[in-house]
């Protein structure tokens, strides 16, 4: 009934190479949550009850509010949502509730938050250690059961899903998931491959090496997806050549029988050894050697998936512009980019997001006096940077604040629809997730929620958390 | 006429099913062990403001009646070990006489709720044993009120220390210029002993005693108990040297309880002629304790052959129904292992007067057994502490 | 050291003549043992009964009255005692000189090379009555060497063993130095590998066919069809086409256990530590087709996966019986005994003893029973539930004919406190004799045994691990 | 940068404002007590609140705001400013050490407190300390101190306790403090606290350590709060018993502690008083209204949690009688927002403290 959805197995060179096994799909067996969506490619049934085997989610929801936002910006008055399986089936003010079919009302209705930036529901060693690659997987480290608590208090404060990454000590931190905190379950397995160069204290010159090394990493990549490119189309003129070939020895086989007994005879007579005519032809090209590690690098600088890469200070933030110019097709996505405001053109021309975690200025630190504290995201956004805010991924339970945190970038400068954005839509589109969730429309994912307010103000409550569907809390019980 | 008397006392008190503080039952049980050496069968116990008021032999449960196979008083674990570490020890000095274990617990530690739940109602509470003479120390009850006026069974005071390797742990000699209070006596066994014999000899010749002497002069005259942690052979002996030279010099009989006594089987004589009591540790893994002292099932059974009184102790860690299972094993009956989890600890303490059998007026600290107590096979299905049920048999 | 190695020595002499005699000539060897009560599960006990044993299998079980004892067989009549199969330890990494290796995946290891008959593990198994032990590397692994399955009795490996080969643990929890995410990577990475380099050998192997295909049309010759020179890969978790075409010898003997792992002919005994430990541990072995010939070891905290487990179908090594977990909100700790949750979920479940020699099986199971166990299911968890597992249902872990001549005699009903082992018959052969057991003496009538001055060198001879929560560590000053 | 030119400016805003009155209009007053005047004029007279009044008043410059004024927010702690200079670590005890003087009026971080609303701070003694001396109120904004001597700062946690240094344990801890105030001659800050003249804020964190101060406080008639206690929701009876206030304090990260959470609706609940600090948190001047509104989303209504950060935290500190609400006679640390004032979503357009404008949201254009 469960299964979730890596992305669509687009015909790239990498494909042979990702079905022998480091094809995500591979970890379809993954604990899994209600996506059991019909535009999902090949959804792998994955049998899997919450750990404390919840009933499945209630076939029949309705929902209705004075207010419900479709997306930032838009809102409708007076509606009602049928929620069938999972998915959002009928909208409208004329909407009523169907015979016996659970209802839950409130004043508003949006979109479910989502955190771009956190390690909430990720084993805790594996979200702080050095020890991964890039072939490493954050599905392979969630943990429903020692983050039981934590994932709760998410439900409560209506973030519903999270983009998780893993090794916040890493250079590379391999493919990190989008997962439902509800149970913890991947809904994206490979929703990006995550970086950083950020190491406060190294000094100037091997700050550079870091993104040097970055760098010749993805150039290695890219050379590594070339070499495969050309192994499969040297493989393909190889084997219509040996198959032409085939054909030919084929029809010529009766004459060279005739002329092979021939000179059986003659040998026979001269007393002779036999000498068989020396066959030769090309050998099969061989492939380049497998390499896990680049073979998964190669998806992001393929633009398969997102590449997010955790930066801070202007010196890394020049150098990994500068470096990454080349790879036209990789997308981009900067986290944490205290200092992006002095980059602020290039990245909104070149259409890159920075997802944004609200903090304090502090004088004196990493980036000194350019530190713009709360107002970063005001500014960036004011500048025409797409901003997503996100928990930072510095504590599972930091994931708890996230409504708090978009709403004091409102109180910075940030405009009010693109706070909402950043926490609702922005996440779903960067993360190729918006036909799923993010927005509220007939047809997607009923990731949803029921506020006594509008969503960013202090003084509304989560009257009711819908994940897939599925009430998974409900103010007062 | 008579039962029938205290039965119209028992519907009373079950009639009124579980007043407010819910301190008020009726138990039946097939079997009471009362620790006294008597037993009652198919007894009705009627408990009434966290008391036992009752006991009626040979009757048969009331409806409402909370059922087990056997009743025993709780268990009191007379080396519970459950205090808050460093912080309840004041090792500015190694001798702190006037420290009190009091401020060293603390009652919202789950510790608490697990010796309960194992049956032990009553803990002997002491400073970490990491001075020579560390403070008093008291009786807790493991359940009940949140304070620990509240929870104190008052008993006869004793005062706490430890002989052997780990009051001179942390100790070193200072190079150059002390560093830390650290540096300084004792770093090793002599020194620990030395370190006794000075303050008790100290506080016998002065002139005008300050208060910590007056405690330690106390203790000599016998009306403050000596608790002294000695797992090994020779630092028992050392303890009861101790307690010899003393009553040579003069200066009076102290009242010594050797606790973690492992090795206390090795040297019996010298326990008898000193009439000296042993706690005894958690029976270890493999033969070896702290302090390599060396202590098999059979310890229990070669202190009761030489008529020492005993108690047996969990350390906070080793379940006591369980170390009162493995005395069994090593040869003592299940009367004798039940004293020494019971009566023999609160006579030891002091607090005989409320807690350690099952007797009409005393505390209702009970433990409700699904079969014969220490058994591998049986447990505790039900605990009351001061009538108040810490494990809910139902 | 020394000293560790005589003991076991010292203890055994006694009975080491039986043995040897035992050894000299098995066919003929004969014994009858009359006990007050036999307990053979595989039944109802017996009062007064009889068990024979003929060239160390059972013959005959049954009440006096009936059974007919040989006349030249030697008997042990105890009419106070109480004759029992004797335990089963389905996973111990006890008995051998080092429990892993560094490497990571090392599946062509055996414990056989490094089981040591006289390490004090076996001999004080044997006081315990544990009569069939399964050894198996550490978890400190990602996939480790092969177990074997052996009885501890006998001055050789060989003498011991009852089955090599018995299956190798796999660890679904970190290896040191690892994470969750790393160490199931490295675990998934190791069957990719294999998956790969069978895929590259049938792959020249095609390629040499098919150029002397083309080779003997090129020359005119005929050329009989190419045969299968192998068998085809039987895993139901995935395939590689035209692997029968491969030799089976040709694969490197370093892979092959693995391929034995994923064509289910190598059972794995896979140790999780936490409950996400089994979601990894399914994840792998339903990739690669081995859930079936999988058994779960298990910390206590992995109780909480039971519904996923119960759905695997995978039986399951009990780590120690209580989970302590502090409640979240009220700070309370609760207290969970891990058998009862398996036990009511319906999931076969085996008991794994300590290094705590009070709390051997024996006490395992009676826990259980305490705890609300039938007395028929716990001893089934140190019993028939672990030869089971180990395949060995027939032969140990209940007395029937055929069965394997293993009688332990308990002084009394095994699960009593104040029970202990007084003989062991083994394959036939007396081999323990409480009354003549040198370290019991030297523990219980207080003359310290040899090697055990008091300070803390000696302490190797008394291996122990905290494997039972309940377990209490008394060099620490402090609960 | 900006806080030394205020500095400066200060006086001479002083001199040219002090004796003009001046009035703002506001679409809503909050008084910091819960009640709300909408459409009111604050007049502000000599650094000090004239009138609140829904007329206007004659002869004095009207300054139109648009949105909510409210108190400046009070911190209960905030050490930012002194450095480590709060704890004297020679001695575990100093009670009549003066932590005004811990203070440094010029220290850059004030700056930031400032622009988030924050117009009142405690600065208490280092947790380390166990009698560490006796807080100081100040006025991060004017750089001064605005009450010294205010409450006596008790460390009665495990951070107080030495681990080669005398006390390591409660015992000592608590013996030491007995010895403290029994020494305490009249009139010395600790015979103060005994009278219940000075408040105390006595640092406490686990229950049990709360506990232990609570019965300390009831035998030494001791008045105050406890500054801690995350905990506290399991403690609402003994603390409502004592007639103690509870602190919470920031926490690093998360910004909003669950704990707190509970807590602060349980105490409001029971109307035992409390409040919150901007110290230590990973939010910074954020944190006490990252913290209230969590509170709030957890249902915490907006009238208590506006106390928490005013009119409460005033009492506490005990200087209800000047700060902590806009009334007559009280100083003028006031604060304009765009919207309600314990909303996150709201801006801070002006700070005004003792009547000047110290902070205005169109002067601080820190990065264009």
């Amino acid at each position: 009934m469960r299964s979730y959805s890596t992305r669509p197995d687009r015909r790239s060179p990498l494909r042979r190479l990702r079905n022998l096994g480091i094809a995500l799909t591979a970890g379809a067996a993954l604990t899994a949550a209600s996506l059991a969506a019909q535009d999902d490619p090949a959804p792998e049934p994955a049998p899997e009850p919450a750990p404390e085997a919840v009933p499945a989610a209630p076939s029949l929801l309705f929902l209705r509010a004075n207010k419900v936002i479709v997306s930032p910006g838009k809102s409708l008055d007076n509606m009602g949502l049928l929620v069938r399986d999972g998915r959002i089936v009928a909208m409208g003010t004329d909407l009523a509730a169907p015979e016996g079919v659970e209802t839950i009302e409130g004043e508003v209705i949006c979109a479910a938050f989502i955190d771009p930036w956190s390690v909430a529901g990720v084993d805790a060693s594996s979200a702080r250690t050095d020890r991964v690659d890039t072939a490493s997987r954050a599905t392979d480290a969630l943990d429903p059961y020692g983050q039981d608590e934590v994932l709760d208090d998410l439900l409560e404060s209506g973030v519903l899903m999270l983009r998780v990454e893993i090794g916040s000590a890493a250079a590379v931190s391999g493919v990190g998931a989008v997962i439902r905190a509800d149970g913890a379950v991947p809904v994206l397995a490979d929703a990006a491959i995550s970086a950083r160069l950020y190491a406060p204290g190294l000094d100037p010159v091997s700050r550079v090496g870091q993104v040097d090394r970055l760098a010749s990493a993805l150039g290695g990549a890219k050379k590594y997806a070339d070499d495969v490119a050309t192994y499969e189309s040297n493989l393909k003129t190889w084997e219509e050549e040996i198959a032409k070939k085939e054909t030919e020895l084929a029809e010529d086989f009766k004459k060279a029988k005739k002329s092979r007994d021939k000179k059986v005879k003659e040998a026979k007579e001269e007393g002779e050894e036999l000498k068989e005519k020396k066959y030769k032809e090309d050998k099969r090209p061989r492939p380049p050697k497998f390499d896990a590690k680049k073979a998964s690098l190669a998806r992001a600088v393929g633009g398969e998936v997102p590449m997010v890469i955790h930066v801070e200070q202007a010196l890394e933030l020049r150098e990994l512009l500068r470096v990454t110019r080349p790879f036209t097709r990789m997308r981009l996505v900067l986290a944490g980019g205290r200092s992006a405001l002095l980059f602020a053109d290039e990245l909104a021309e070149r259409g890159i997001p920075v997802i944004v975690t609200p903090a304090p200025s502090s004088p004196g630190g990493d980036v000194g006096e350019m530190d713009p504290g709360f107002a970063l995201a005001g500014e960036l956004s004011a500048r025409g940077v797409e901003v997503l805010i996100g928990s930072g991924a510095t504590s599972a339970s930091a994931s708890r604040d996230l409504p708090l945190l978009a709403a004091a970038a409102v109180g910075h400068g940030l405009d009010e629809d693109a706070a909402f954005h950043a926490i609702t839509a922005g996440p779903a589109r960067v993360f190729d997730l918006q036909s799923k969730v993010g927005s509220v429309r007939r047809g997607l994912h009923a990731d949803l929620l029921v506020l006594s307010g509008d969503p960013l103000s202090s003084s509304t409550r989560v009257l009711a958390s819908i994940s897939g569907g599925k009430v998974v809390h409900q103010a007062g019980n | 006429m008579f039962t029938s008397l205290i039965l119209s006392a028992a519907a009373a008190a079950s009639g009124s099913s579980v007043p407010a503080d819910g301190t008020s039952w009726t138990i039946h049980a097939d079997k009471v062990y009362t620790s006294t050496g008597k037993v009652h069968e198919s007894a009705l116990i009627v408990v009434d403001g966290g008391k036992i008021r009752a006991i009626t032999p040979g009757v048969e449960a009331t409806r409402d009646a909370l059922k087990a196979a056997v009743v025993t008083a709780g268990m009191i674990d007379a080396s519970a070990r459950l205090n808050s570490g460093t912080a309840s020890v004041e090792q500015s000095s190694e001798v702190t006489p006037l420290i009190s274990a009091e401020f060293g617990v603390d009652l919202f530690s789950p510790g608490w709720g697990r010796l309960a739940r194992t049956g032990i109602t009553s803990a002997f509470i002491t400073p970490l044993n990491q001075n020579c003479i560390g403070g008093m120390g008291m009786v807790l009850k493991t359940a009940g009120d949140r304070s620990v006026k509240g929870r104190t069974v008052e008993g006869a005071p004793m005062i706490c220390g430890a002989i052997g390797s780990q009051p001179s742990q942390r100790n070193s000699s200072a190079f150059g210029r002390p560093t830390s209070f650290f540096n300084r006596r004792p770093t090793t066994r002599m020194g620990v002993e030395w370190e006794w014999r000075k303050s008790f000899f100290e506080a016998a010749q002065a002139k005008e005693p300050d208060a910590s002497q007056k405690v330690l002069l106390d203790a000599l005259a016998g009306k403050v108990g000596v608790f002294v942690q000695a797992w090994a052979t020779q630092d028992i002996r050392t303890a009861v040297f101790l307690k010899e030279e003393m009553a040579r010099e003069g200066f009076g009989e102290m009242r010594l309880v050797i606790d973690a006594g492992a090795e206390a089987w090795r040297e019996p004589a010298m326990l008898v002629r000193t009439n000296t009591a042993v706690i005894l540790p958690p029976v270890p893994a493999q033969g070896r304790t702290t302090d390599g002292a060396l202590m098999s099932v059979e310890c229990a059974r070669v202190l009761r052959d030489n008529g020492i009184s005993f108690a047996l102790s969990g350390h906070g860690g080793s379940r006591l129904d369980l170390q009162a299972g493995l005395a069994m094993r090593g040869g003592i009956t299940r009367e004798e292992a039940l004293r020494a989890v019971t009566l023999t600890p609160a006579q030891l303490l002091g607090v005989d007067g409320r807690v350690g059998s099952v007797e009409a007026g005393k505390d209702a600290d009970l433990i409700l057994w699904n079969g014969e107590p220490f058994e591998a096979t049986t447990r505790p299905v039900g605990v009351l502490v001061g009538g108040h049920l810490a494990l809910d048999p139902r | 050291m020394k000293s560790s190695l005589t003991q076991p020595l010292l203890a055994l002499g006694a009975t080491l003549l039986l043995a040897s005699s035992a050894a000299a000539a098995p066919q003929v060897d004969k014994t009858a043992i009359k006990a007050g009560t036999v307990i053979t599960l595989a039944g109802e006990a017996i009062p007064d009964g009889v068990i024979v044993i003929e060239g160390g299998r059972v013959t005959a079980v049954g009440a006096a009255s009936e059974v007919q004892i040989p006349w030249d067989a030697t008997v042990i009549d105890q009419p106070g005692m109480v004759a029992f199969p004797g335990f089963v330890e389905a996973h111990a990494s006890r008995g051998i000189d080092r429990p892993n290796e560094t490497l990571d995946v090392a599946p062509f290891l055996d414990v056989k090379d490094s089981i040591d008959p006289v390490n004090f593990y076996f001999e004080e198994a044997l006081r315990q009555g544990i009569l069939t032990i399964n050894v198996q590397q550490g978890n400190d692994t990602v996939v480790a060497g092969q177990g074997m399955v052996v009885k501890p009795f006998g001055m050789t490996v060989e003498q011991m063993m009852v089955r090599p080969r018995s299956g190798v643990k796999i660890s679904a929890a970190p290896k040191r130095g690892k994470t969750r995410a790393t160490q199931a990577q490295a675990l998934r990475g190791a069957f990719d590998d294999l998956q790969r380099y069978l895929e590259e050998m049938v792959q020249r192997q095609k390629d040499g066919d098919d150029f002397d295909r083309r080779e003997a049309l090129y020359q005119g010759r005929e050329l009989e069809g190419e045969a299968a020179k192998g068998k085809p890969l039987a895993c139901s978790g995935w395939t590689v086409d035209g692997f029968e075409r491969v030799p089976r010898g040709e694969v490197d003997e370093k892979r092959e256990p693995l391929l034995r792992i994923i064509e289910g002919k190598l059972p794995v005994i896979m140790w999780c530590a936490t409950p996400m430990d089994v979601h990894a541990a399914l994840r792998v072995a339903e990739a690669n087709g081995f859930t079936a010939t999988m058994t779960l070891a298990l910390a206590p905290a992995c109780w909480k996966a039971a519904a996923k487990i119960k759905e695997s179908g995978c039986s399951v090594i009990l780590a120690g019986l209580e989970d302590d977990e502090l409640d979240p909100i009220t700070g309370e700790s609760i207290e969970t005994f891990v058998p009862k949750v398996f036990h009511d979920a319906g999931i076969p479940f085996a008991l794994m003893s300590t290094g705590d020699a009070n709390r051997s099986l024996w006490y395992q199971a009676a826990r259980c029973v305490a705890n609300g166990i039938p007395r028929a299911d716990a001893l089934a968890a140190v019993t028939t539930t672990p030869a089971a597992i180990l395949g060995l249902g027939d032969r140990v872990g209940k007395l029937a004919n055929g069965t394997d001549g293993h009688v332990v005699l308990f002084s009394g009903d095994p699960l009593d406190i104040t029970s202990v082992v007084e003989h062991v018959i083994l394959d036939g052969a007396h081999v323990y004799d409480r009354s003549k057991d040198v370290r019991v003496k030297q523990l219980f009538d207080g003359t310290r045994p040899p090697g055990t001055a008091s300070d803390t060198s000696g302490e190797e001879e008394w291996p122990g691990d905290g494997d039972d929560p309940e377990d209490d560590d008394d060099t620490e000053n402090n609960g | 940068m900006l806080i030394s030119c205020l500095i400066a400016a200060a006086p001479l805003l002083g001199a040219t404002a002090a004796d003009d009155a001046f009035a703002l209009r506001a679409s809503h007053v909050h008084v910091g007590n819960g009640q709300v005047v909408l459409d009111a004029f604050v007049v502000v007279e000599d650094g000090v609140v004239k009138s609140v009044s829904n007329n206007a008043p004659r002869g004095v410059r009207v300054v139109e705001v648009d949105g909510h004024i409210a108190p400046g927010f009070i911190s209960l702690r905030e050490t930012l400013g002194a450095g480590s200079e709060n704890a004297e670590r020679t001695r575990k005890s100093t009670p009549t050490a003066d932590l005004s003087f811990a203070f440094d009026p010029t220290s850059p971080n004030w700056k930031g407190l400032v622009s988030e609303g924050v117009t009142t701070v405690l600065l208490p003694a280092g947790n380390s300390q166990i009698a560490g001396g006796q807080a100081a109120i100040v006025s991060p904004a004017a750089g001064e101190v605005l009450k010294r001597n205010a409450v006596v700062t008790l460390g009665l946690s495990r951070a107080a306790l030495g681990s080669s240094t005398a006390p390591t344990s409660f015992a000592g801890l608590y013996a030491h403090l007995g010895e403290q105030f029994a020494a305490a001659p009249e009139g010395s800050p600790l015979a103060e606290a005994k009278a219940g003249k000075v408040p105390v804020m006595m640092r406490a964190v686990t229950r049990s350590e709360v506990h232990r101060a609570l019965e300390f406080a009831a035998a030494y008639g001791l008045k105050g709060a406890v500054i801690g206690a995350p905990e506290a929701d399991d403690l609402v009876d003994e603390l409502k018993a004592s007639g103690l206030a509870v602190v919470f304090e920031s926490k690093a990260a998360p910004a909003s502690s669950k704990d707190v959470v509970k807590s602060a609706l349980a105490l409001s609940k029971a109307e035992v008083p409390f409040a919150f600090t901007s110290d230590a948190g990973s939010q910074g001047p954020l944190g006490m209204r990252m913290q209230a509104a969590a509170c709030m989303r957890a249902g915490l209504d907006a009238g208590a949690a506006l106390r928490a950060m005013t009119a409460d935290a005033a009492r506490i500190a005990g200087v209800d009688a000047t700060h902590g609400t806009i009334a007559t006679g009280r100083a003028a640390d006031l604060v304009v927002w765009s919207g309600p004032p314990t909303d996150l979503t709201s801006r801070v357009h002006s700070v005004y403290a003792g009547g000047h404008l110290v902070h205005s949201a169109h002067a601080h254009g820190a990065h264009q």
